[in-house]
């Protein structure tokens, strides 16, 4: 399929012609970029490194009901995704679009998961490759992803100054390219190779890294390495790194009573960092300390998921290194782990 | 594709307290409301499901009657939390809401023509129950069958009735055993470990099963290990918090494995170099 | 503000002490005494009982209003309960305010086991008071449809 | 400000004494200008040890966040000390804990610094954005002093300044066994012209502003986790028997869980500013502690973390508080 080109002054109407769908894209809550469903094109915020709460809450709502009951009334009426809508999701940047991907392996893997999969199915995503790194923190280069990865994304936009050269990569990105063709013009055939040049310089501007290879099969023998004590020490056991982090997938299933006897169960977004997590009901704690909780968090990313999926349960997009209270960085951990006898 | 979430209406037919106090277990015979549902419905020995009532919650229970017994499912469910307690207070005609089957189940198949000792403790005899209905209902597939039990005392003895059958029926050799000792009580005094090394089974061609408090699994592994068994002759279950029970939320896993998906059966030879497991 | 629309019943839940307000409330009924029927009542021990989560959770679930009321200063049956109570629901009060839910919506009153005329009067003023503000709708639990 | 060397060496010393087990500190962090917590057992890792207006985690928050593991059979629990460095703001966390019997005060070693003023994190990352390499931050006078990449760059101390610091009282800690170094004066004071603004507003104004901030909330809990004075066992959003706050995260449940996090505060919390610094989407969880701070002030003229001999707030009252509220 052709590349096509998007001059920066259409940018406008093609996202008021996405309105029809359900649109969302990066915005402004006070000083904070957040992804919202937006009417007014206007509200759109593309000049941005990268939102605080990842996309995955678009198809991974974290707070989502599964059915509802009526108590008296056996029958359960199942929620049906289809009512959301199509979803277009404008501007999320590649790493996000690549974790995706990286979580769908779990949801579809054995018993499929018809929420998330329908949602993903309805969901079209449309990228906004990094130039700059957004943050300092980022490595994504580290796991096989690129500021101007197209894994996982259907059409890819990259700023090329006064415009976007716009890349449809999948049967769902060339339906989305027609439905905007009006504000599409051919781009000059050129582009595309100047592109890549741009992705190597933005690859070189990724500033941190780590050679992840021989990580999964070591990280199981270093069960009882001081390490884990060390790094968790300051760790105050919330849930930014996790409810962040774009390829976390983990969540609790509560009931909530209404009035009159209605009522739904809900699921809703849980970390492996609270001690409630894996909580007996019999008062027994598996993992009773921070350091069981952030050596499996670690764990669970960089040595079951690969064991089960072969990828690597992470996209190097930098929050949870940016926004950790207490400045745990799972970097220095992975170094450590690394250079650990 | 059915959607995993959504569980089955079933009707109580009997609900009998198998042990009194306040950590008291109290056994449910369900059928589904809706009968169709017994065509799609199949499940092995080992099998569990969620349990639970819509506005309360849900949890994992071992499916504790074999599916050699038709018609019906029996959960034996110790009152602990929120959602026990609601379960507890359920009569005969109640219903509640059933998920599954979720989970594997006891290699049966590869164990045609072994010798079988179940080593149950407490709640523990639950997942070993169907077991010991599966071996009788294909007696002949099967060597020896020797069942180890014990619990804290007497009364809180599971499928009291049960063993009694089993002792005379010739079936089973039977071998019960309380902690402390008690007025009237003719078997062992012990715990299970104990009465496991005064049995002494043969690890000749045979398969130990084992379920119970962890305390007991760690030492009966290895009076087993005294007895010569290899592991992968040995099969226990592991418990954790569970609340998908089909490997998506994330939170019974041990190590790499999710309890729910990968076990709750796990052969020893699986868990033994996983200390998650014993944690 | 809200428009009075005068055909609005508020929900008030009234959390009174055992000792003094129920008393107080049950001497206005077997007087006969004509009041506002908006309010539901929770009994509990004493003002010093009520949780201040309470009148958070009350507004949520749909009370437009709520009355803690306790014995007078110094009647308390368990000595200091509406003393304390009087500071846990001035700080409450102020609070909430901060956030916008209006003054009116949280009311606290005295009524000892003898003032059933006073209780009527009561219930009239935090009934019009929540009237003049209108319904709640700032942070209650909304009735999904999903 | 505090000389490194100076601190190291009062730092090896406490942690030599055998009746001291660990000691908290700060030590620089894995890039940029951060600092973070460091926690110190044996007298080889003192040098690691550091203070700069970029130490501004309150450590008194780990003396109670420790998990207490049970002890096994044969064992004896290890009562040995904590020792903890803590500022002026700090400081105050441990004299309300203290206050409340968290823990009696001979079980902690209080290494005190009186302090000049942290700075704001974010103001210093968005002016210098992507600085990836170890960075220095000092004050001298009143100027900032970043070096960094080999630059050296000068910032009036205004432009910088946590806000905390633009209205403390207590720049010198009111606990302490040892003073790092002199005493500092009080440099600032609180009008609470912010909070009076706030309050001025119409209720449908109020609202919208609070509604914009709880519906951005996403429950990570971190303001609950990081604060001195959260440290119950069984928090009451964890309770699911009655269950007062519901997991799911929308309006009304969030504003539920913030009013019930700001109530548990009234009177108890010491404005060390943590709460508001580590929420990840900024929601300005100071302006909801300090409307309690200012009415407690007003309404009881009761300051809390100062008087750890004074009976909680809320857990006194006097025959003549206000109740002109009252019916």
């Amino acid at each position: 399929m052709a590349a096509k080109k998007l001059s920066k002054e259409k940018v406008q109407e093609a996202l008021q012609e996405l309105t029809k769908f359900r649109l969302i894209a990066p915005a402004k809550s006070d000083e904070v970029v957040i992804f919202k469903q937006i009417t007014d094109p206007g509200e759109a915020f593309l000049d941005y490194g990268n939102s605080t709460v990842p996309p995955k809450k678009v198809v991974f709502p974290q707070t989502e009901t599964l059915f509802r009951f009526q108590r008296g009334n056996p029958e359960l009426r199942e929620k049906n995704v289809e009512e959301e809508g199509t979803t277009v999701i404008f501007g999320l940047r590649p790493c996000d679009a690549r974790a995706m991907s990286i979580v769908d392996r779990l949801f579809s893997w054995d018993f499929e998961d018809p929420y998330y999969l329908k949602r993903r199915e309805l969901t079209t995503l449309v990228g906004l490759a990094c130039n700059e790194p957004p943050s300092i923190n980022c490595f994504c280069t580290s796991l096989g992803g690129s500021p101007f990865g197209k894994e996982g994304l259907d059409i890819l936009l990259t700023d090329m100054g006064d415009h976007y050269l716009v890349q449809a990569l999948t049967e769902k990105g060339e339906k989305l390219q027609d439905i905007l063709s009006a504000h599409l013009e051919d781009a000059p055939a050129e582009e595309e190779k100047k592109a890549e040049e741009m992705a190597a310089q933005a690859e070189g501007k990724i500033a941190r890294s780590i050679n992840t290879e021989g990580i999964p099969e070591k990280l199981p023998t270093l069960w009882e390495h001081e390490l884990w004590k060390k790094a968790s020490a300051a760790c105050l056991g919330c849930g930014i790194c996790t409810f962040l982090c774009p390829t976390c997938h983990c969540f609790d299933i509560q009931d909530e009573v209404e009035e009159m006897g209605e009522g739904r169960r809900a699921r809703m977004w849980d970390s492996c960092m609270f001690s409630e997590y894996t909580l007996h009901a019999s008062g027994h704690n598996p993992r009773p300390t921070r350091r069981e909780r952030t050596r499996n968090r670690i764990s669970h990313k960089y040595s079951y998921y690969p064991k089960r999926f072969e990828v690597i349960a992470c996209v190097g997009c930098g929050r949870c290194i940016n926004l950790c209270p207490v400045n745990i960085d799972i970097l220095e951990i992975l170094e450590q782990v690394v250079d650990a006898s | 594709m059915k959607n995993p979430y959504i569980p089955y209406e079933v009707k109580i037919l009997d609900a009998r307290y198998e042990t009194p106090g306040d950590r008291c277990i109290k056994t449910f015979k369900v059928t589904f409301a809706d009968e169709k549902v017994w065509d799609t419905w199949s499940h092995l020995p080992g099998q569990c499901a969620m349990v639970g009532i819509p506005g309360v919650g849900e949890s994992m229970f071992c499916i504790s009657s074999s599916p050699t017994e038709k018609g019906y499912l029996r959960f034996s469910i110790m009152k602990m939390g929120k959602n026990t307690t609601a379960l507890h207070e359920l009569e005969a005609g109640d219903s509640f809401y059933v998920r599954g089957p979720l989970g594997n189940n006891f290699p049966l198949e590869e164990w045609k023509g072994k010798n079988i000792i179940t080593i149950g403790g407490g709640i523990g005899q639950a997942p070993l129950r169907p077991v010991i209905q599966w071996i009788r209902d294909n007696r002949e597939d099967y060597g020896e069958l020797t069942v180890i039990y014990g619990a804290r005392t007497s009364a809180d003895h599971c499928f009291k009735d049960e063993f009694e059958e089993l002792n005379s029926c010739g079936d089973a050799c039977c071998h019960l055993a309380i902690d402390v000792e008690e007025e009237g009580w003719p078997h062992f005094v012990g715990f299970v470990p104990q009465l496991l090394m005064e049995v002494s089974p043969s690890p000749e061609n045979a398969i130990a099963v084992t379920c119970g408090p962890p305390i007991m699994i760690k030492f009966v592994l290895q009076n087993l290990e005294k007895l010569g068994f290899t592991p992968d002759q040995v099969y226990t279950t592991l418990e954790n918090r569970m609340k998908c029970g089909i490997g998506k939320c994330g939170r019974c896993n041990v190590g790499h494995l999710y309890v729910c998906k990968d076990g709750p059966v796990f052969s020893y030879a699986q868990i033994k170099d996983i200390p998650e497991a014993f944690a | 503000m809200a428009e009075k629309n005068s055909d609005f019943e508020p929900n008030i839940v009234a959390f009174l002490c055992n000792w003094c307000s129920y008393a107080g409330a049950d001497l206005a009924g077997t007087s006969r005494i004509q009041y506002p029927p908006n309010v539901r009542v929770i009994r509990v021990m004493c003002s010093g009982r009520v949780n201040p989560l309470f009148v958070m959770n009350a507004l949520q679930q749909g009370a437009d209003g709520v009355l803690i009321s306790g014995c007078h200063p110094g009647d308390c049956h368990y000595m200091q309960g509406n003393y304390y109570a009087r500071r846990r629901f001035m700080l409450m009060r102020n609070f909430l305010e901060y956030l916008g839910v209006e003054p009116e919506r949280v009311r606290m009153s005295w009524v000892s086991a003898s003032e059933g005329a006073k209780w009527k009067e009561v219930i009239e003023e935090v009934v019009n008071g929540v009237k003049s503000v209108g319904p709640m709708n700032k942070f209650q639990r909304r009735q999904l449809n999903w | 400000m505090v000389e490194v060397e100076k601190l190291r060496e009062i730092a090896r010393e406490v942690i030599s004494r055998d009746d001291v087990r660990q000691l908290i500190g700060y030590r620089q962090g894995t890039y940029g200008f951060r600092a973070r917590p460091a926690f110190i057992t044996s007298p080889e890792e003192v040098d690691q040890l550091i203070f700069s207006p970029a130490c501004v985690n309150n450590l008194a928050t780990y003396l109670t966040l420790e998990e207490k593991l049970p002890v096994p059979r044969g064992q004896e629990p290890d009562l040995r000390k904590v020792a903890v460095m803590v500022k002026g703001c700090d400081s105050r966390a441990l004299v309300q804990q203290m206050e409340e019997k968290a823990y009696e005060r001979d079980r902690i070693v209080v290494l005190g610094i009186p302090c000049t003023g942290v700075v704001d994190m974010d103001k210093v990352e968005e002016r210098f954005p992507n600085v990836l390499s170890r960075g220095e931050i000092a004050l001298e006078g009143d100027k900032f002093i970043l070096s960094f990449d080999g630059r050296r760059e000068e910032v009036p101390k205004e432009e910088l300044l946590a806000d905390k610091c633009k209205r403390c009282r207590y720049p010198t800690p009111l606990v302490y066994d040892q003073l790092l170094d002199q005493e500092v004066a009080r440099f600032a004071d609180d009008d609470y012209s912010d909070i009076v603004e706030l309050e001025k507003r119409s209720a449908e104004e109020k609202w919208a502003y609070w509604e914009e901030k709880f519906s951005r909330c996403i429950r990570c809990y971190s303001c609950r986790n990081v604060c001195p004075m959260c440290y119950c066992e069984d928090c009451v959003l964890d309770r699911l028997n009655p269950q007062w706050m519901r997991r799911s995260v929308d309006l009304s449940e969030n504003t539920a869980y913030h009013i019930a996090r700001a109530y548990h505060l009234a009177g108890r919390c010491i404005q060390c500013g943590e709460c508001q610094r580590v929420c990840p989407v900024e929601i300005p969880l100071m302006e909801l502690n300090r409307k309690f701070y200012k009415d407690v002030e007003e309404l009881y003229d009761y300051e809390p973390g100062t008087d750890a001999e004074a009976p909680p707030l809320l857990a006194t009252f006097k025959v003549d508080d206000r109740e002109d509220f009252i019916l």
